[in-house]
């Protein structure tokens, strides 16, 4: 039998993760709305929905719509604050059994380092994901994931404040080089990348004439994007030395082990987790289940085995 | 509140109702009995059959008609690609189910009551009206547009007073309008509570009278779900600062659970402000989606 | 009843369709593959498979492998080369019924120039179609289509040579800004802008840890990137004043209107062509029939009407 | 050829085939009668059945078992996602078949012809089998893993001269390919033909007998098809000096319209070259996919 737990080297804060499968942000709540289905302590990781300085309420509805094989949303990041989740919501969380990773969204690098900050306070805290896949307000509003120099700048920023938590960058699909992109977020110092965030994309209703989404753009995931997905955590595996998480699409154990073979170490669910509550906690168990089947023994004799 | 949870159930059988030659659009879908604890009226499940494909991603929000001793019951209409699926059930067939979820209507017994629903909003007022301890203190106004014998509204008329209201052309509609203003004034002054369920523009209408009259009002909202847990936020309304959490008033909670029952004055329609409800607004799609 | 016909305004040259549905390159074979299964003369326009000067033996197999909701390919643009088409193939079509469009496919801008002259010259051709998503060998292998300088070299060689003929240039969706994108190749003189060309994607097969691939990453196409593809025609039409052809996940009459809603004056219909080969000759009277039960009489009163 | 069309056709029955207990994986699919003027055995169909979601876009190939007055039949294994899902079709489904398509087995009557199947390679030779007109001149050598009940053998067993190789393990592996050899080289003293479907591994050791005996081989490859029309350039297969057309020699052809069954020295296996075909090589999953 498999031992299931994943090491994710860096440097000098390894991130232990039960086994490969940890939760998407804005897919899984806080953990807390998942109590009912199943037992949190048997994931991987739990990435909480992204946090900010300040409350946000978000955008208007409607801000989420289905496509064929996946969905689109453009929730607008609302959360009640970074001080809320650490005063009210982490102590509810078993964070001693499973590791908990609190994502960032802000609108400039300032806000970054200080949410980082607040953060790397928190021992509840296992790692922080950095979500760049937001606009830089400060600089016109160009996304920080679609340009290298301004994500280093963000990377940088996170670091300086997170003290020994482990830094993991998000990045964006929306980019013509994930490669160029990944490595420049290796070189300021980023831990851990995690791939991919969703592609941008587009829905409306013909009858009345008007986008799916109040936002008219929104952020495309689920199974229509797994081959999108798997090239990017291919690319960026090819590219960087640091460990990758792959995300998009992950619907069954054999997705995971796909990502795996790619070169990740680990994978986030997503979209999954709304096909059923108990869809994640499920996974972990077909996986271990699978890779018995397969005779995989250990993680490190399959990852990265691509044959090309 | 209960604890939900998520199963497998086997579907016993799907009735097609009020047919009217064509195709059928109204069903009642019963399930074998989960192993709840309990459930409320106006809390719901959300159905996902296990032969889906992955094309059709999400899980579909229906209220709760009954759960007995053998089965859960549930009523749909067929509005989209997901029902029209839903319609293709057969004996035999697997369908997750998690639930009970979200809050419930008031149930205060002694009260008069007032159940005002709008087409396939009537699904959830099965359930009020077989569970009420003292149905004479129960009443409905039920608008529809399809055939009568397409809802289960008879099982309700059995129980309690009720009236039915057919909306075939404005007219009807304008006068089912008037005839709610009228209801709920009645109400107001019997100090009676008055729930509504129905497509939106319907709920507005309701909402709206609501806060002019001054009766305290119950609206179960119909959004759009992905999750039906509160983790996707894809199912928002936005409050008002009557909102009893200060910390959320004026901002967005989930429908799902914080819902899918609020009190009229506690939330908002979005563009409610932008055009004040008429009969001209509420309009014909008032009492189908 | 709506007239079906459309014209794409283009100065000199406007090419006029007998209904906005074309079918898109490398999915319609030349046309006479489908003689069987409906009449060629119904459909708005065919766009044939990609041609090179001299005939290309393409990618090793595996070269197709089916995602949800769409499909992979990396057929490596096999052909018989541009003199076999105009010699062989071209006067086996209804071309003076039905445009004939012309994909155009090369390694470097000289090679496209001299493509465009061959075609240029042939009666039987109503339109060029500039395949931008292919290596520039001559610089180191960059894709034409995620640089705007060397998009509008291509675009310039071609435009140079096509003499009379409408120049159509297909965009790819793997960059970061397909706005800017598409006004550089305005701006290098095309007519009419097509996309999108399909998304970057890779599939693998955890059994045999092999690509499902010969050529490891692929084009994926289909439903799965539908939501994509309306959103890069939505930009891509506020953004030019040329007209657009829209491309990406068509399979039905409701999502011909959805790009035409977004300002697209035509599509393209690819992958949707493997579900059943009469599939694009149906679409054209269930689209008919769709805007005869919508009351839409004209496309102007129903292109870009999109409310935002 | 014979023009071929695409039409919507019904499931009369779907008939497992050598159950073992367990669940089916073998199945004769009967499809009401397509009007074709003509086919040919060796030809194929393309299946999409039109209850199938869009999460699956292709349609599959099978070849044509029979075409008689009242149905089609095909004969299939289930392997993977497709086929797993066709086997769920029911009798009045309908299905979007295309067809006949591809080229056909040579047929010359008074040539003695040998048939090499491998697995669920026996389909084409049924109709082959039941349309010669000189039966007496066909023999047949079937190599199959599962229970023979599995296969639709008797059918062939019935008609013409039969023999049937049950592969349990690597011996009878390597006695069944020693037994291909010594047959085929049979063939060739007496001037006769070999026809041969199976499995890749299975084709690739057909064909190295085929060029060193010198034996008239056809081989009908299994390629993964998305169009079937010839439009995808998916299905391709590398043809030799030897093919006909030169402009195509040591190029790409569609296996869909150009095969699907080849003279063995007109194409070859991409990876021949690198491994030699051995007993090892076209292994366990010689007869099946
Ligand atoms: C708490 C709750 C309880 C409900 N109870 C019932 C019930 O008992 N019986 C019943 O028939 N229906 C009920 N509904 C509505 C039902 O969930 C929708 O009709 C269904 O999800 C539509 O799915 P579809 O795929 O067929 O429609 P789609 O193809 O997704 O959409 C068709 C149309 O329906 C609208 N729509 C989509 N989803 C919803 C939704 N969740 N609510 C309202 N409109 C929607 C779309 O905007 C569109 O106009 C309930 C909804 C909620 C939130
Ligand atoms: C001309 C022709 C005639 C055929 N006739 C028959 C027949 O009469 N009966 C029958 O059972 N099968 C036949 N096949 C094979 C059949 O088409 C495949 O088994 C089927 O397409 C697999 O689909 P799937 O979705 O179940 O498998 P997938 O999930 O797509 O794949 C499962 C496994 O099968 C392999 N595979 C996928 N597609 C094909 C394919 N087209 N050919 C070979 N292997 C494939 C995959 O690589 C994988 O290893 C024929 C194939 C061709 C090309
Ligand atoms: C409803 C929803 C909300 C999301 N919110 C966030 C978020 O707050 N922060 C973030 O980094 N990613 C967010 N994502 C992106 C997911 O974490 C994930 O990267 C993406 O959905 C692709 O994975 P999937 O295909 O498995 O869903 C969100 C995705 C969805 C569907
Ligand atoms: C098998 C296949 C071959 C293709 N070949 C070409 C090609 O030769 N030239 C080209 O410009 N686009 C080619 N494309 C891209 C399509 O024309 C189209 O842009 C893309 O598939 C998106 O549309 P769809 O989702 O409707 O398929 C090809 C696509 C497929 C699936
Ligand atoms: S449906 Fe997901 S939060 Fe309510
Ligand atoms: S299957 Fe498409 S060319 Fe043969």
């Amino acid at each position: 039998m498999i031992d299931m737990h994943v090491t994710l080297p860096g440097g000098l804060h390894p991130l232990t993760l039960n086994n490969p499968v940890m939760t998407a942000s804005g897919t899984f709540g806080y953990g807390v709305e998942f109590t009912p289905y199943g037992d949190l302590t048997r994931l991987g990781g739990i990435v909480v929905k992204g946090l900010s300085l300040a409350p946000r309420r978000g955008n208007p509805m409607p801000r989420v719509a289905e496509t064929p094989c996946g969905m689109l949303n453009a929730v607008g990041l609302q959360n009640d604050g970074v001080e809320y989740f650490v005063r009210t919501t982490l102590p509810k969380l078993p964070w001693r059994e499973v590791p908990i990773v609190a994502n960032l969204y802000a609108c400039d690098p300032g806000e970054f380092g200080e949410l980082a900050a607040v953060l790397a306070a928190e021992e509840g805290v296992a790692a922080l994901e950095v979500n760049i896949s937001c606009p830089n307000v400060k600089e016109g509003g160009v996304i920080f994931g679609q340009d290298p120099r301004q994500a280093a700048k963000v990377t940088e920023a996170v670091k300086m404040r997170a003290g020994s938590k482990p830094v993991i960058v998000k990045l964006s699909p929306n980019v013509t080089d994930i490669a160029h992109m990944a490595r420049a977020v290796e070189d300021a110092g980023a831990d851990v990348l995690s791939c991919i965030n969703t592609l941008t994309g587009m829905g409306v209703d013909i009858n009345t004439r008007k986008p799916l989404l109040a936002n008219v753009v929104g952020g495309l995931s689920g199974p229509a994007i797994k081959p999108v997905a798997l090239r990017c955590v291919w690319q960026v595996a090819k590219a960087v030395s640091i460990p990758v998480i792959g995300i998009g699409g992950i619907t069954s154990a054999e997705d995971v082990l796909e990502f795996l073979l790619v070169g990740a170490h680990a994978v986030q669910v997503g979209t999954a987790n709304f096909i059923r509550p108990d869809f994640v906690f499920r996974l972990v168990d077909e996986l271990a289940a699978l890779c018995e089947r397969m005779g995989i023994e250990q993680w490190d004799d399959f990852r990265g085995t691509l044959k090309v | 509140m209960n604890t939900p949870a998520c199963t497998d159930l086997t579907v016993l059988d799907l009735v097609p109702f009020g047919q009217t030659g064509g195709e059928a659009r109204f069903f009642a879908l019963r399930l074998e009995r989960p192993q709840w604890a309990d459930w409320k009226p106006g809390q719901f499940v959300m159905l996902r059959p296990a032969g889906w494909a992955l094309d059709m991603l999400w899980a579909r929000p229906f209220s709760i008609c009954r759960i007995s001793a053998r089965d859960l019951v549930i009523f749909f209409q067929v509005v989209g690609r997901g029902t029209a699926r839903l319609a293709q059930l057969r004996t035999g067939d697997v369908v997750h189910v998690w639930g009970p979820l979200g809050n419930a209507f008031a149930m205060e017994p002694d009260t008069p009551t007032l159940m005002l629903a709008g087409g396939i909003g009537i699904a959830p007022f099965i359930g009020y009206a077989h569970t009420h301890p003292k149905p004479w203190n129960l009443w409905m106004d039920f608008g529809h547009r399809m055939p009568l014998g397409c809802y289960p509204f008879e099982s309700i008329n059995e129980k309690i007073m009720a009236d039915s209201h057919h909306e075939e052309g404005p007219e009807d509609l304008s006068r089912f309008i008037e005839t709610m203003g009228r209801r709920m004034r009645e109400f107001r002054d019997q100090n009676g509570l008055v729930l509504a369920c129905g497509p939106t523009p319907f709920l507005r209408t309701v909402r709206s009278f609501a806060l002019e009259y001054g009766v305290r009002t119950q609206l179960s909202l119909e959004t759009r779900m992905a999750c039906g847990v509160g983790a996707c936020l894809g199912c928002v309304c936005r409050t008002t600062e009557q909102w009893p959490d200060p910390a959320r008033a004026g901002g967005n909670v989930q429908t799902c659970t914080q819902g899918p029952v609020f009190w009229a004055e506690q939330i908002t329609f979005d563009d409610e402000t932008a055009a004040p409800p008429t009969a001209a607004d509420a309009p014909v799609q008032a009492c189908e989606r």
